[in-house]
């Protein structure tokens, strides 16, 4: 006898392919879903207790990074300014402007500022700033266009993806150690845009390729193979 | 303070790897948020003020039960919901476990000198015993979290030993006293001084005729004259001293053969034969321990002049497994034997009158070769007698090596370094009468326990208890039997919470200095002497500064207030060797001659001492250098008397002894002396915290001040049942059925001059693999990685194991978790017999991971959780571990450690407070090992790369990177460094003849290599020791079948 | 509808007049008749045929005219692609992507990369099999017009059937009725489609 | 005619089936057990047992997860306890149905076709109970997917060198290949019991699974290529499964792992363990369905002698452990020998040697093999001598390894227990349903052993004019 209507044909092939098409669909879903901002919280910009403005500081005043940021060359951390710090002008500066009463306040009662962290690592892994500057990498390589942002966000994903594109191919991303805290730094280009060429050593670079190669051999960073050993970064 | 992005790694608590930190509960890290924003002693006022507040209070005294393995059974406490959670949140994708927000509590005003994220090191000393080792402390941002030795200190040149390396978990212990409390009720600092004052005034009118001031031994230049110059007011007060581990014999026997108290000191750096009567003077303890370790450990070298060592003890001990010779004898006949060396050396003694059981077949043979060595030696020998023999023993040692001409050479003799040398046990008697009588009103209790230790007959804590004295005060940091007795209770400041000084064993003072403000307010016995001296208000820091002040004669105070400070130690206050003539040549035996029954033996605990140790995690489950116990104390026999008695390993037995009786467990150790039995101090505690209340059974009782060490009589009756002892070891031989396994290689001298390479295990040919032989260049690296450790001077001090267990946070996983084979020490030390089983060789033999070339562990983790690093390191990626345990079946040398369950303690914010923020801390389900301390490693190569880049010329990272375990052996057993550098002493080691890796013939090809041991035994008694007749018993299959 | 007890052929009349027929459906006592009837059939010129069974029976296929099919072909692809990817991925991971040293084995341990590599040949060739045999059975198929005729329930018990689709140049309602009551069936019955 | 009809059945020895039957009967008797039969006390009051069994594991699985693996036995040096004994076990047992459906197949061995059905299911089922210790063995098992190869953001992969993460393709694909290789047996029975169903759902539901099969040639025609290249396929296969399971010690350099003569005598082993499962289920099954015309007596003799063949294999394989032990010269393989038989768990091996080696060779005796009592009780007997096996290599050989400080003692705590009797829970749960929702025996396949089946070459002339 007939069980099924003529139409039960059409729907059972077609369920067949839906559940692939399910199945597949959710799996790359989740693999996907791990790299958006969602989780790795790039570029979300975090509520402060002050509305402190990197761009205003940096790219306005040409305030230097290690102004604040004092132990980035000597310590695995960068270092975040104490009260004093900020007053050393806000004494004179903005003295009465409201969104500053926090700092006034920290000073007077002697009250840390609590700041929410934006660049976050996993506890287990061990970064430290001052090996990185002093071979070479520009805060800019992994905090982005901090100069350009109101209000700080992390700019890179920081997964291990993130960290071993760079310890990978080191050439592409050093530049010369003077030029870290510049965050105006271009990297040595000769394209349809033009020449742009990046001094060191007296030598003059028209290509990444060539310039990295010369740092590689001055700051003698080590081998691919040992920076991308697991106790470069876990302990 | 909480700044320092490393430390919140170690205290905060999120990402895969780790388990959840309680949200809604406030833990370390909302504690600093509150408290962080102020800096140095304001901090701390406000974590005061805080700890006033109700959560607080909660979070200090949380309740969990005791015994570490407890901890993990308790439902309530790690909730199910909360590990549910975890377990679920770290259910998905790695990167898909979303981390919370946290803060950065940036300082108000940046202290001077202090870069955030470098730790800073600061010299200070530990005091056992009066005693003080002399250490530095690595402080991450004014939290200390590691002891070293102090290399620039005669006393411990770089070493340290098992006690000051394991205090750093004594000031975090959560359970310390915490408020200074009247009759249980908190009471305020000034309220105390208010009610001792009025009592004071009185007194004082009185001459101070009721006032009695209770310490332990006393070493402190500052305290001691605080005390004297009280006294000196008051003449009518009196000053009590009692240390349960004391040295009167040494004193007695000293004023026996001198008529005055000296302190002896040796030099084993010039000793060509060494006699230790009963001394163990290799192991943490003994006073001067670490550098006697250091100067004997140096003579060891075949290749160089060796010492030999004959030891006759009564218990065997770590001295005796190195020993040459060692004869065990029970205590009490040891005085005949050393009469009879004594008349061998002519000294004009009669030999010992009974004769001694001698296992070398006839006394004339062995103790006359030993007499004959000894005379041979004149001047560059020593004969050393143990705290434990009676005074007349010491006299009779002192008379051989006046005799043979050490003293001078070897030997010296000075200033007591205990400020109050009077017999302990008279000294405590005499209190205990006074306050019997009601002559005492005040009684100041500082530091101590007497009333658990104090001996039996004495009844300390019943006098303590009668309402006979008025007002009983009590300093500790514990509060114990003692401060259970007294009205008032200070808590004591930890030494590195405090001001103070003390005198190493040479008499050396160093000045103590505080590295944190006292955690919970606790005070020092200077400041409660101020009390008594009418001059309250004065720090400790002042007092030491003014004592010195005084002591100074130069010229710039401050200059030298800050060298002493920052050396550690103050010129030229170690005490100048004296002259001391020799009274009479004979005295009287003390010891009547073995009656019936048994002879008992008291002896401090290997690892906690006399019991103040007891509420130590890291020390209670250190494994005892011969037993390998933890956790408990047995009543060790030797296996003949075993025998004759039928007990068994772990048989509950009954001890008698002056009519009191106590019931332990049975061990049995080989090469214990027949018809003797040992029992270890400092357990049963009744009052010690969490980890030690009522761990192993209390001796104390049977102990008396008539036998303070030993004495005969004893009964001993099996009880039926079984208790269950955890030792770390399986099987303490390397005998098998089938014959010996070559773990441990040995030889005597002249085999090695013979034959120096014997240890050599021929390994197979690199090319005999199935795959294209593919190299790793190692030797193309900058660094590759090594270690050597010589057996030869290892001494089984285990003082790696708790430096190791410091520097990479490992747990302590409890009783219960032991016994089943899951305690975590990535570094152990193994400990076999062989031979005789009545008077077996030793051997010490520590094994950290042997990051092997050919690793077969990493070979066979599915997920690449443990791969070599370009430096030829056996990495393991605590983060990336799934933890299968395949890598642990696969390890030919047993060295991992999984965690079985959530061993780490993620919830006492004492102990974030004290973990090393360099160390991830691994959670449930990781499997974790040895990595040559990988995080000193990267640290120093990041500081010489930095460096390099920046002088423009390249640093290489030198001998000054050490690991844990290295940095403090006292021995210097082990050394690490760059096999690629020609001239590290890594590779100078592994170039000796004797150097071999262990189980070569697996083709592991491991980095960590081995001295093999030496032994130099005298020709003339060859025969006593290598007899290898009759295997031991396989000690392991007993226990194993025994449960 | 009317059944016979006698072995003479029962002829049903298409149930609904002038509705498009899928075909005309013989019944069978046996695997012995089937084959002959299908021979027979299959000779007759009759291209478009098939023959149900409650079982396989050797020879049906080929008495149909059903010769080749290419299951084995779809195996052979499969498990080629599934051996070659996997050791394609092993090769990819362990040299180029991410190459380790895992106990100073080389980068390329081939004899280790040899047990996953066969296990997804199999894997995949399984796979295949099993889908390239549905799907050239263009199944599954829940509806389809054998059904309709009732007696066909019998066709997974112990009946034996053949049917000439409509579709089949030579398809005469009439005549193919005809035809196939001569091959003395048990019946003989249009399916409706 | 009727001459040429007694096309005798290609096998010549006794029948496979009892004599009698036909192509009605056959499909009558067994689709009933599934659509007319109805549910008897007996089988509801199993059916509770078995199910809260299963259920006692769901909750040692639920414990496992809060507490981590140290609510088990294990330790170090003994990292692997009963979850690695029990896998290894199951794994075996769930040899059995492939080996007889696809090997014996090729083998033209018709007398399968009668047990093969419940063999695979069988097969399935074991395998599912394998399958859940690896996952939950590991101290992390919310991150085990880390062993499959998956596009990471840590661009981090498996260790394709370590035998666990062959496990997960063997495993894993012997289950796919078995679980397709015994749902394309099940088609056309599926077919017959949605034709043969009365009650509308049960037709639906039977008819989606039976994806509308209408026993076209040109269907079977493929149908039988198909079934013999997977047959072709699963041969190697299961074969092949158990070797890569063995790799698991035989990689290691554990002293009783660390040996090349586990391939085969895992393998052999593992059928050992198969055919006494099959055996144990079938007896009963066969008695309480009324099953005895179609699983004979000739039936459990045969696998009875399979059993006798593969235990020989198996005792050669101790041998040969032994004799290397003291060829090797090694000392630590020579300990290891002594260990088995003067250590603390000599009482395992001893056992393990009566149970699969002294026991089974009554089966020598035919008197033995006929007796369904005593060929249930021997297999039963192999069970356990099997599971002592796993005991023995696991945990024996890791208590006592090379460094003698490290030697240790396992000893199972009540999880442990309560583990493994819930798998045995799960594994008769599962059987329980089959035998009540499927044809458990392949009842097309039983059509072919009739000799009607079996069309005469020129039965196309015979008919002719």
């Amino acid at each position: 006898m007939q069980i099924f209507p003529r139409s039960a044909n059409a729907i059972a092939r077609a369920s067949l392919v839906l559940t692939v098409v399910v199945v597949g669909g959710l799996l790359s879903g989740l693999m996907l879903l791990e790299r958006t901002p969602y989780i790795t919280n790039a570029g979300i910009r975090k509520a402060q207790p002050v509305p402190f403005s990197h761009q205003h500081h940096v790219t306005g005043l040409g305030i230097d990074c290690r102004y604040c940021h004092t132990s980035v060359e000597t310590s695995s951390f960068a270092g975040i300014p104490p009260t004093k710090t900020c007053m050393n002008c806000h004494a004179q500066i903005w003295t009465n402007a409201a969104y500053l009463e926090p700092v006034r306040e920290s000073f007077r009662s002697g009250r840390s500022l609590e700041w929410t962290r934006v660049n976050q690592l996993p506890n287990f892994v061990y970064f430290n700033h001052s090996i990185h500057i002093n071979k070479g990498v520009g805060c800019n390589t992994c905090h982005g266009p901090i100069d350009q942002m109101p209000l700080v966000y992390q700019y890179a994903s920081l997964q291990m993806e993130f960290c071993l594109d760079c310890h990978r191919n080191t050439e592409k991303y050093i530049r010369p150690r003077e030029q870290v805290f510049n965050m105006r730094y271009q990297p040595p280009s000769n394209d349809l845009m033009g020449v742009h060429e990046v001094a060191f050593n007296g030598k003059t670079y028209s290509d990444q390729e060539s310039l990295g190669k010369a740092l590689h051999e001055q700051y003698n960073v080590r081998s691919v193979k040992d920076i991308t050993s697991c106790n470069t970064c876990h302990r | 303070m909480s700044i320092d992005e490393n430390k919140t790694k170690a205290a905060s608590a999120k990402g895969p790897d780790v388990c959840p930190t309680k949200r809604n509960q406030l833990d370390l890290a909302t504690v600093k948020e509150q408290i962080a924003d102020t800096t140095g002693p304001e901090y701390w006022r406000s974590l005061e003020e805080l700890a006033g507040t109700e959560e607080f209070q909660e979070m200090m005294h949380r309740e969990f039960p005791k015994g570490a393995s407890e901890w993990l059974d308790d439902f309530s406490r790690r909730g199910f919901l909360k590990t549910m959670g975890a377990s679920l949140a770290l259910a998905g994708l790695t990167g898909c476990t979303r981390m919370p927000d946290t803060e950065i509590v940036p300082y108000v005003k940046q202290p001077e000198n202090v870069i955030p994220g470098r730790p800073k090191f600061y010299a200070t000393a530990f005091t056992l015993g009066g005693y003080a080792s002399p250490i530095l402390v690595e402080s991450h941002m004014f939290r200390p979290t590691k002891v070293e030795g102090n290399p620039e200190h005669p006393a411990s040149l770089g070493g340290t030993d098992i006690y000051a390396q394991a205090s750093i978990l004594d000031l975090y212990d959560p359970d310390r006293a915490k408020d200074i409390t009247y009759l249980g009720d908190v009471r305020s600092w000034p309220a105390f001084m208010e009610a001792v004052k009025g009592p004071m005034s009185v007194e004082t009118r009185m001459a101070g005729s009721g006032v009695r001031i209770l310490t332990q031994g006393v070493t402190s230049p500052t305290l001691a004259s605080q005390i004297k110059s009280y006294l000196d007011a008051n003449p009518q007060a009196k000053w009590h001293v009692w240390e349960p581990v004391n040295r009167d014999n040494v004193y007695e026997g000293a004023k026996l053969a001198f008529g005055e108290a000296v302190e002896t000191r040796y030099d084993f750096s010039k000793a060509d034969v060494i006699v230790s009567l009963d001394a163990d003077f290799l192991y943490a303890g003994f006073p001067g321990s670490t550098r006697y370790t250091r100067d004997f450990a140096a003579r060891r070298n075949p290749d160089g002049n060796m010492n030999r060592l004959y030891v006759i003890e009564s218990t065997p001990s770590s001295t005796g497994m190195k020993a040459d010779h060692r004869w065990p004898m029970r205590a009490g006949e040891i005085e005949g034997y050393a009469r009879t060396l004594a008349a061998g050396i002519g000294t004009g003694f009669a030999a010992g009158t009974a004769g001694f059981n001698n296992p070398a077949g006839g006394a004339t043979k062995f103790d006359k070769t030993v007499a004959t060595d000894l005379s041979g030696h004149r001047g560059s020998s020593i004969v050393i007698a143990g705290d434990h023999q009676p005074p007349s023993v010491h006299a009779i040692a002192h008379a051989m090596n006046q005799a043979l001409g050490n003293v001078g050479q070897t030997v010296f003799y000075s200033e007591p370094v205990d400020a109050n040398p009077v017999k302990r046990g008279e000294s405590l008697n005499a209190l205990v009468d006074d306050m019997r009588s009601g002559k005492v009103d005040l009684l100041l209790i500082l530091g101590g326990n007497p009333a658990y230790d104090a001996p039996a007959e004495l009844d300390f804590a019943s006098a303590l208890k009668s309402n006979a004295v008025e007002t009983k005060v009590y300093l500790g940091t514990h509060r114990n039997e003692t401060a259970e007795l007294c009205q008032w209770h200070v808590p004591e400041a930890h030494y590195l919470e405090s001001w103070s000084d003390a005198r190493a064993y040479d008499g050396t003072a160093t000045i103590i200095q505080p590295l944190i403000e006292p955690l919970y307010g606790g005070k020092t016995a200077h400041e409660i002497v101020t009390i008594l001296a009418g001059q309250p208000g004065l720090t400790g820091h002042d007092l030491v500064q003014q004592y010195w002040q005084k002591q100074h004669t130069g010229a710039d105070f401050d200059a030298f207030w800050r060298k002493s400070l920052h050396d550690g130690w103050i010129e030229g206050t170690q005490h100048a060797p004296k002259t001391v003539a020799l009274k009479s040549a004979s005295f009287s035996a003390t010891q009547s001659m073995p009656a019936s029954g048994f002879e008992l033996n008291f002896r401090r605990d290997p690892s906690i001492y006399d019991g103040r140790f007891a509420n130590n995690g890291w020390l209670q489950e250190l494994p005892k250098p011969l037993t390998k116990l933890t956790w408990d104390n047995p009543i060790m026999i030797g296996p003949a008397m075993a025998e004759r008695l039928k007990l068994n390993f772990k048989d509950v037995a009954e001890l008698e002894f002056n009519g009191k009786k106590v019931k332990g467990a049975i061990w049995i150790q080989a090469g214990h002396p027949d018809n003797s039995i040992t029992v270890f101090l400092g357990y049963g505690r009744t009052r010690a915290g969490r980890i030690g209340t009522d761990t192993g059974f209390d001796v104390y009782p049977l102990r008396t001040s008539q036998a303070p060490w030993f004495g005969d009589g004893a009964k001993l009756t099996a009880v039926g049942g079984i208790y269950q002892l955890a030792s770390t070891q399986g099987y303490q031989t390397m005998e098998t059925p089938v014959g010996e396994r070559p773990l441990v290689m040995e030889r005597s001298l002249e085999e090695y001059k013979k034959e120096p390479n014997f240890a050599k295990e021929e390994e197979p040919a690199k090319d005999l693999t199935l795959y294209k032989p593919q190299e790793f260049p190692y030797e193309k690296e900058a660094y590759s990685w090594g270690m050597a450790i010589d057996l030869n001077s290892c001494v089984g001090c285990n003082n790696c194991i708790v430096a190791c267990q410091s520097e990479n946070n490992i747990a302590v996983v409890g009783k219960e978790q032991t016994l089943k084979g899951r305690h975590m020490h990535w570094l152990r030390v193994d400990a076999y017999y062989n031979g005789p089983r009545d008077n077996p060789k030793g051997f010490f033999q520590p094994v950290p991971c042997m990051q092997c070339e050919n690793a077969p562990c990493e070979l066979v983790c599915p997920v690449q959780a443990t791969i070599h690093s370009s430096e030829g390191l056996n990495d393991m990626v605590y983060n990336r571990c799934v933890g299968t345990r395949y890598c642990s079946n696969n390890c030919p040398y047993k060295v991992r450690r999984f965690n079985f369950l959530l061993f780490q303690d993620w919830e006492t914010p004492q102990f974030k407070l004290m973990r090393n923020p360099d160390v991830t801390i691994r959670s449930r389900g990781v499997m974790e090992k040895c990595t040559y301390c990988v995080q000193r490693i990267s640290e120093h190569r990041i500081d010489t790369e930095t460096a390099s880049v920046r002088e423009g010329k390249e640093i290489r990272i030198g001998e000054e990177l050490q690991t844990a375990c290295q940095q403090s052996c006292p021995a210097n057993a082990i050394v690490f460094g760059n096999l690629n550098d020609p001239n590290s002493q890594v590779n100078k080691w592994k170039a000796l003849p004797r150097n071999y890796s262990m189980l070569a013939e697996l083709n592991t090809r491991p980095r960590t290599t081995y001295l093999a041991e030496i032994r130099n035994p005298n020709p003339e008694l060859q025969s006593g020791l290598q007899s290898k007749t009759e295997a031991l018993v396989p000690e392991a299959e007993l226990q194993a079948e025994r449960t | 509808m009317s059944m016979t007890t006698s072995r003479d052929v029962t002829v049903y009349e298409s149930p609904i007049e002038g509705s498009p027929s899928y075909g005309m459906m013989a019944e069978f006592d046996s695997a012995e008749e089937l084959m002959a009837a299908a021979h027979k059939t299959h000779d007759a010129g009759y291209q478009k045929l098939d023959a149900y069974s409650p079982f396989p029976i050797e020879g049906l296929a080929e008495a149909i005219g059903f010769h080749k099919n290419r299951v084995s072909l779809v195996v052979l692809i499969g498990g080629m692609i599934g051996g070659i990817s996997a050791l394609a991925l092993q090769y990819w991971v362990a040299v180029i992507t991410y190459p380790t040293n895992v106990g100073g084995r080389p980068y390329f341990s081939w004899p280790s990369f040899i047990i996953i590599t066969f296990e997804l040949t199999i894997l995949f060739g399984g796979l295949s099999a099993v889908i390239g045999m549905l799907g050239l059975n263009g199944l599954p198929m829940p509806y389809h017009p054998v059904f309709n005729v009732p007696a066909f329930a019998k066709a997974t018990e112990n009946k034996f059937f053949l049917v000439v689709f409509s579709s089949d140049p030579n398809y005469d309602a009439a005549r193919t009725k005809a035809f196939l009551a001569s091959l003395s069936p048990r019946m003989v019955a249009e399916v409706p489609s | 005619m009727a001459t040429q009809t007694q096309i005798p059945a290609p096998d010549r020895r006794v029948p496979v089936i009892a004599p009698g039957h036909t192509f009605s009967t056959i499909t009558d008797k067994i689709s009933n057990i599934v659509l007319k039969r109805p549910i008897s006390l007996g089988w509801i009051f199993g059916f509770l047992i078995v199910f809260s069994m299963m259920n006692v594991l769901m909750m040692c699985l639920g414990y496992l997860f809060v507490k981590g693996t140290g609510i088990w036995g294990i330790n170090i040096p003994i990292g692997w306890g009963f979850a690695i004994v029990n896998f290894v076990w199951w794994i075996g047992i769930g040899h059995a149905g492939t080996l007889i459906s696809a090997i014996l197949a090729l083998l033209r061995q018709t007398w399968r076709n009668s047990i093969n059905r419940f063999a695979e299911a069988m097969t399935l089922f074991a395998v599912a109970c394998a399958g859940i210790f690896p996952l939950v063995h590991t101290g992390r098992p919310w991150l085990a997917y880390w062993l499959f190869p998956y596009p990471n953001t840590m661009n981090y992969w498996p260790n394709f060198r370590s035998p666990l993460v062959w496990d997960v393709f063997a495993v894993s694909t012997y289950l796919t290949i078995s679980l397709v290789f015994w749902f394309i047996g099940l088609i056309p029975d599926l077919a017959t019991l949605r034709d043969r169903a009365e009650n509308p759902l049960l037709q639906k539901i039977y008819g989606l699974f039976a994806m509308g099969w209408r026993g076209s040639a040109r269907h079977w025609h493929r149908y039988e290529s198909a079934y013999l290249l997977l047959a072709g396929l699963a041969t190697p296969l299961v074969l092949s499964v158990h070797t890569v399971v063995s790799f698991d010690f035989a990689v290691g350099i554990v002293p009783g792992w660390h040996t090349t003569i586990f391939p085969p005598y895992f393998v052999a082993g593992a059928i050992y363990s198969g055919f006494a499962m099959v055996l144990c289920l079938a007896i009963p099954i066969r008695s309480i369905y009324g099953l005895k015309d179609f699983i004979t007596e000739r039936h459990l003799e045969t696998s009875a002698k399979v059993m006798l063949a593969t235990g020989l294999i198996v005792a050669y394989g101790y041998f040969m452990e032994g004799f290397m032990g003291w060829y090797s010269g090694s000392q630590f393989d020579s300990f290891l020998l002594w260990n088995r038989f003067h250590g603390p768990y000599k009482w395992c091996y001893l056992g393990l040697l009566a149970s699969n080696i002294l026991i089974p060779q009554v089966l020598w005796l035919k008197k033995f093999r006929v007796s369904t009592g005593w060929l249930w009780l021997i297999s039963f007997v192999v069970l356990v001598g099997m599971w002592l096996e796993r005991f023995i290599i696991v945990i024996v050989s890791l208590s006592r390894d090379f460094v003698n400080s490290s030697f240790g003692m396992y000893y199972p705590t009540k999880w442990d227990w309560m583990t493994f009797a819930g798998t045995i829970g799960m594994f008769l749960t599962f059987m329980w349903l089959f035998v009540r929702v499927l044809p458990m025996i392949s009842v097309f396949e039983l059509r072919m052993l009739l000799p009607e089946a079996h069309v005469h070459e020129n039965a196309a002339e015979e008919v002719k004019p």
